[in-house]
């Protein structure tokens, strides 16, 4: 009796896996030797952390029938205060003043997802419009922290984080690769085997179900929000060890490709429907197809052809597979 | 046994101008079935929502188990033991049975959900669902078992009082018994039961008392047995129905309307052929999920048809599979949807956008909308109809239900189409509208239009209609006279598709 | 830095508007700096605006416009596109306000003046410098900086040419890359160039944004300082990088210079005198050799906050 | 019977104008001559044309409950093939060329408009993904015919669209000013006298009951985006006359603005409200924001702060307006 529920769950996950499978192959028949080199497959893993964490808090909100626009501004925001907080007199690049950077850092990010959660639910106020409000002023304020300038600041361990070669080699990846992995199976068990889980699809199915069988929809959409902007947060200083500075201009249009990537994964913009694993495998897709791009010498623009013609595509499939469900 | 376990004195609700509830007493006893009847927009449904906490009253207070009781939202009303089944679908689609039984009463242990298959299991069972697996997404249900669903919530959850909102609205026959077997079973161990209902049969089946409210104030209460229902009727609608069905003669005339063959995408319907003449009103019973509802649709283009032809006023024959609404609409052939909300009303916009909507033919000149004259007429068609409305300008989603209904039925009669395909034309409509809208379908019959009327409500069906098919896993019976046919009858073909 | 004190004692000082691309890269900080020294000196007011996004044409055309609405008394601008910007450029002129070119050039003859670094000359130098340091051959990526932008390409020509003339038998391996506008960007772009040519000697990138990027790509894949990199621009981190040895040559432009000679240009301009129609200022290599000289020191850690009060 | 509603439709359109004669006032009295100049009034006006009549494109997408988020690339391919148009071999700037190039141009965006119409109904791919997919498409190719360049184009008329200063001088503002204002009218009176019009806000308040009362809305909705297309088209071609140059870059992020302008005018993303004139009104305010916060001095990030403010603010009033009158 449980058994084809689970098979059905099972084929919406792999669908974007085989998807993966089949970008990857062919661009590994294409440029053989340097596309499938252990160094370039770390490459595209370190490539893939930033927009694959953020993924991740962005599922949370779209299974809950939210979005978040203002996801690339908490980015630089993140990137901006860490930097700040590093640049404080007294400060020294030890191990703790990078540490209180990054909580700083991604509390900025908490405390701005849960604010937009709050706008949203208090004043019942479409997100959409909510995060595009937030994405600019959020944007304006890490300008202004700024002062409208990229932020360098004094090496330390923070920078370490996305080099694609780990210090002690045996780690094989990058600590932001291991970190990302981390996240992704904490945050896709939180997702399938909480409440909290459960409680957003039901939010993102039906908000008024939810509401009439006592889940505390207010309170639980500013924790989604909230949770969106944390993992956001750790996102943005992922972005910080990037760029190694802090650059209030970075990550502009960011979230579209964080809610392709969702999408691409299997998640729905109507709601109650995504998987944290699918998120990462549709980060992952694109951060192929860009990398091996880039490896054959492709222009930019036939890159952007693809991705939107993929994003489209990926969409496609899942709704054929959901009516070939339906009718079977 | 005769203490009240729950008491409501003096509630009162407004909703901006509107008096939903004005004064209202109720009291129920611990191991009875307390029906609550009224006419629509009587504040039954209100009064339920106060009850569970989804509405703070304005006034009056409430007694549950002798304390004081004053919820602030579902959550709370949930924690004082009120259960409750609402009228519209509360369910997640996406979510599978068993996560939608335990919604909101989920077991965890540090936030991990412990799975409670086992017990979603008995409930299903007790209600005689055996067949629905509890990892079956909710979507792929029919809206009968969904209705199955939500029950099975409120008997998961371990309630002191149990309130049903019109469960049996899209119930099957024989689902209706099991659960009035549940309410039984509850009624026993000692649990109180309201139960919201506008058949009053089902209210003289399993209901101890009853309470009769008519516009947002309580009328009467007392015994149901011993308590004839014409008494009950004259509470409600304030005045005794004495002709429920119209009755007068309208003659029958040529052939309007011949169906043959007709065959749907999912095989529902299957083979269905009919012919309807001028004058004529067809009734169409059935289970839920017969295709009922899908034969109508398919015909007038809404869902796409696998084969199947029909000829209008003797022309030649359309082929089923072309047809679209705008098609059927300049065809002649018109349709009221069972569900308004979803299929019916364009909510947000105006009571007269909503009216002339499927005919913006008559009130433009070059694409440009004649918006006089449109307005005009609408307000012709609030007057002929009562509608309650401040103007014609107001949104729709301002009217009470009944009210809506009738926006919908007024955008058919002023299509002025001949051939009209009412699908459950009085649901969740009280009794002294049905009896309107009973003689408005009369008056367009007599007038020589041509009416196709499905419902689930048998004694509507006999006392309106001239002819009646019975539909059973999407075949049509063959089409009699109502007198030919017996209740017996009827269930027999629906149930089994066996016609003696 | 900007102010709009309006003649307290009676006669307004002349307000001069400065314009720059963007207003998030280190260089234009400099040209604000320079900006706000010619300002102190000659007793005059910069409104310091650029456009909202990098490398927004439409946006700084409006710049333009509402800066002309405003009735400045003369602008020094840094034009994004050489065509987009003559409109404005020459609006602004017809309404009587001067107008000073810098850094990049405008196809025009209305502006007063054009004050900017031989970009050519720049990407020469560098392209010279990287063709000794290869020794005449090898492997070269020349990572471009973004579609359109006159000044750059300039630079890029200039590389390409020198390279050839230097060092004939060096195989150019890339270039058709753009970095694109971010570091962001370029990093990404970077570490798939690195990827895909895993012997490459030496690499130019023709902007501070570019240069950044690529040096953060080669610190990632753990192969700084065995690849000769050449870059333009300067910046605090690039300057860093030089004394680690990761960065083998920049070539610089003297931004606080172009700044204040913009400035002082369009001051003599409102005061009637005469500005010279074409103007070059400085490009200089840098590399660890002569990073130590005074005159580069003064060059590359210029006094920027006794201008600016941010 | 007819008073009140009336009244109270004009409240919706009125409360937008309000705002904008306070933004108006506001900046009015901070920076009093240079601010209310005429010549800052024209400023204004043309600054607010390319976003005003791209709005009035997508009032209708808005109103019908959809969402394009490809009117950024779409004005960019415009800028694009104009030129191109412009560069054609035998081509000359007198009347003719331009004419065509400017044909060419609108009639590609009213394509691509058409094509996502056409997508969206034909696979049933909700609007937001169709479009952030056709969104990369789009710029794809424009980047592919402008060859990653901008395009230099000789002069001719079309360039003269967007002087702010026009030449006969008796015209007060320029061709650009009175086509927005054209074009208002027009898109004004398809909105709300015509079957077009009232189709639109059908489908967008409830696209089953549409479909019931016989709306073909697969194709209206063809047309409804089409349209959009359309009038994003003539945007494109003001943006050309703007820069001059075709830029295949320009206009990244602009249909944000655009539904900004449409959202802060009274339209609601789920559908079945909006109106032109309230558009053009948000697309006003933005652009006396950008201009009088330039007039200021005041920096980026404070202008990015408060247009992100005055979305979420606009709204939220619009929405307590509402509440008001179910209340009253
Ligand atoms: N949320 C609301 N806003 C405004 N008016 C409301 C609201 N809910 C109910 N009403 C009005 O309150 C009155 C009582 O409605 P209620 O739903 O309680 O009736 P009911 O007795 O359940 O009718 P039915 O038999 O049709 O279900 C009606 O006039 C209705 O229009
Ligand atoms: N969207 C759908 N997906 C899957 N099955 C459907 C869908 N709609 C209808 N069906 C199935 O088609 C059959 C006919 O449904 P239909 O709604 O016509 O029944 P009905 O007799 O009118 O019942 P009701 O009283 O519920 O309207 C049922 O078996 C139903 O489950
Ligand atoms: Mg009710
Ligand atoms: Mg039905």
């Amino acid at each position: 009796m449980k058994k084809p529920r689970n098979y059905k769950a099972m084929l919406s996950e792999i669908g974007p896996l085989l998807g993966l499978i089949f970008v990857f192959a062919l661009f590994a028949a294409l440029t053989p030797s340097a596309f499938t080199s252990f160094y370039n497959v770390k490459t595209i893993l370190t490539q893939s952390v930033i927009i694959g964490i953020a993924a991740f808090g962005t599922t949370f909100i779209i299974v809950s029938e939210g979005i978040d626009l203002s996801v690339g501004s908490q980015i630089a925001l993140t990137t901006v205060i860490v930097a700040a907080v590093l640049n404080l007199p007294g400060g020294d690049p030890g191990i703790f003043w990078p540490l209180l950077a990054l909580a700083a850092g991604v509390l900025a990010c908490t405390g701005v997802g849960a604010f937009n959660g709050f706008v949203i639910t208090k004043f019942r106020i479409v997100p959409f419009i909510v995060t595009l409000g937030s994405m600019q002023i959020v944007r304006g304020i890490a300008k202004w922290i700024g002062k409208e300038q990229t932020v360098p600041t004094p090496d330390n361990w923070l920078t370490n984080l996305m080099l694609i070669d780990p210090s002690p080699s045996w780690l094989l990846f990058g600590p932001g690769v291991w970190l990302a992995l981390a996240l992704l199976v904490v945050s896709a068990a939180l997702l399938k085997y909480t409440v909290l889980g459960r409680y957003t699809f039901a939010i993102g199915s039906n908000e008024q179900t939810a509401r009439l069988c006592g889940v505390k929809v207010d309170r639980m959409k500013i924790v989604i929000y909230g949770l969106g902007g944390l993992l956001t947060g750790v996102a943005g200083v992922m972005q910080y060890s990037y760029l190694t500075v802090g650059d209030p201009t970075t990550a502009v249009g960011l979230e579209l490709d964080i809610i392709a990537a969702v999408v691409i994964g299997g998640g729905s913009l109507s709601g109650g429907e995504g998987s944290v694993v699918g998120s990462i495998v549709g980060a992952l897709i694109m951060a192929v197809l860009r990398n091996g791009s880039n490896m054959l010498g492709l222009p930019n623009y036939v890159q952007e052809i693809i991705i939107g013609a993929i994003i489209v595509g990926a969409v496609l499939i899942d709704q054929q597979k959901h009516r070939l469900r339906t009718a079977g | 046994m005769s203490s009240s376990v729950l008491s409501l004195e003096g509630i009162r609700k407004s909703f901006g101008p509107v008096h939903a509830l004005q004064g209202v007493d109720l009291h129920v006893r611990a191991g009875e079935v307390h029906a609550l009847v009224g006419e629509n927009g009587a504040g039954k449904s209100t009064l339920m929502k106060i009850l569970s906490g989804v509405y703070r009253p304005d006034a009056g207070k409430m007694t549950l188990y002798g304390a004081p009781y004053a919820p602030a939202n579902p959550l709370d009303g949930r924690a004082a033991g009120v259960s409750m089944i609402y009228q519209e679908l509360v369910l997640a689609p996406h979510l599978t049975v068993e996560e939608n039984v335990t919604l909101g009463d989920e077991h965890a242990r540090y936030g991990w959900i412990r799975p409670r298959t086992r017990e979603v299991e008995r409930i299903l069972g007790d209600l005689g669902q055996q067949g629905v697996a509890p990892d079956a997404r909710v979507s792929d249900l029919s809206i009968g078992k969904q209705q199955l669903v939500e029950i099975a919530r409120a008997l998961l959850f371990d309630a002191r009082i149990v309130v049903m909102d019109e469960p049996t609205s899209s119930l099957a026959a024989d689902d209706t018994q099991a659960l009035f077997e549940a309410i039984g079973r509850m009624r026993e161990q000692g649990l109180a039961v309201i139960y919201i209902s506008h058949f009053l049969e089902e209210v003289q089946e399993v209901c101890d008392r009853y309470t009769v409210l008519r516009d947002g104030k309580m009328i009467s209460t007392g015994r149901v047995m011993g308590t004839p229902v014409s008494r009950i009727i004259e509470d409600m609608v304030g005045r005794s129905v004495d002709e429920l069905f119209p009755s007068g003669d309208h003659a029958l005339g040529d052939p309007l309307l011949d169906v043959s063959g007709l065959q749907g995408r999912r095989g529902v319907p299957a083979n269905v052929c009919f012919t309807l003449r001028r004058g004529e009103i067809m009734g169409i019973a059935g289970l839920v999920g017969a295709g009922r509802s899908e034969t109508v649709r398919t015909l007038f283009g809404l869902d796409s048809a696998r084969s199947g032809a029909l000829s209008i006023r003797g022309r030649e024959a359309l082929r089923v599979a072309w047809m679209t609404p705008r098609a059927a609409l300049d065809h002649g052939l018109d349709l009221l949807s069972e569900n308004r909300k979803e299929e019916g009303l364009a909510l947000n916009l105006s009571l007269v956008f909503n009216l002339t909507l499927s005919d913006l033919r008559r009130y433009s000149r070059a694409g440009f909308l004649q918006l006089g004259k449109e307005r005009r007429d609408g307000a012709r068609w609030v007057d002929a109809l009562r509608i309650r409305a401040g103007s014609v300008e107001q949104r729709a989603d301002e009217l009470s239900g009944g009210n809506q209904q009738k926006v919908c039925l007024a955008r058919l009669l002023q299509q002025d189409n001949d051939i009209l395909f009412l699908d459950e034309p009085t649901r969740g409509i009280d009794i002294g509208s049905k009896a309107e809208i009973y003689k408005l379908v009369h008056r367009l019959a007599q007038q020589g239009k041509a009416i196709v009327m499905i419902s689930s409500y048998l004694p509507e069906l006999l006392g309106v209609c001239d002819t009646l098919g019975v539909m059973h896993k999407g075949r049509l019976s063959a089409v009699r006279p109502v007198p030919e046919w017996t209740e017996h009858r009827i269930m027999q073909f629906a149930t089994s598709g066996y016609d003696a | 830095s900007s102010s709009d004190e309006s003649g307290a004692d009676g006669a307004a000082a002349l307000e001069i508007a400065v314009v720059p691309k963007g207003t998030t890269h280190e260089f234009w900080k400099a040209i604000h700096a320079g900006a706000e020294k010619a300002a102190a000196e000659f007793d005059v007011d910069v409104i310091w605006q650029g456009p909202q996004k990098e490398d927004d044409r439409q946006l700084q055309i409006q710049v333009l416009q509402n800066l002309i609405s405003r009735g400045v008394d003369a602008i020094v601008v840094a034009p994004l596109d050489a065509r987009s910007m003559a409109r404005p450029v020459e609006a602004a002129v017809a309404r009587g306000i001067p107008v000073v070119v810098i850094d990049s050039g405008l196809e025009s003859d209305a502006q007063s003046s054009f004050i900017a670094s031989n970009n050519y000359e720049g990407g020469r130098i560098g392209g010279q410098y990287l063709a000794e340091q290869l020794g005449g051959a090898g492997k070269v990526v020349l990572l471009r900086y973004q579609e359109g932008s006159a000044s750059t390409t300039n630079r890029e020509r200039g590389f390409l040419d020198a390279l050839g003339e230097y060092a004939p038998d060096a195989e150019l391996l890339v270039d058709n890359m753009y970095a694109g506008a971010t570091m962001a960007l370029a990093l990404q772009v970077s570490q798939n160039i690195l990827n895909r040519f895993p012997e490459i000697d030496a690499i130019f990138t023709p902007n501070e944004s570019a240069t950044q990027g690529m040096l953060r790509a080669l610190e990632t894949a753990g192969r700084a300082g065995d690849v000769t990199l050449v870059g333009f621009d300067v910046n605090p981190i690039l300057l860093d990088a030089m004394w680690d040895g990761t960065l083998h040559g920049l070539v610089v432009q003297d931004p606080v210079g172009m700044g204040y000679e913009g400035v002082k240009a369009a001051v003599s301009i409102l005061r009637g005198g005469a500005v010279p129609e074409r103007m070059d200022t400085r490009t200089i290599l840098v590399t660890p050799d002569n990073i130590e000289d005074a005159e580069i020191q003064e060059l590359l850690y210029p006094d920027f906050d006794r201008w600016l009060d941010n």
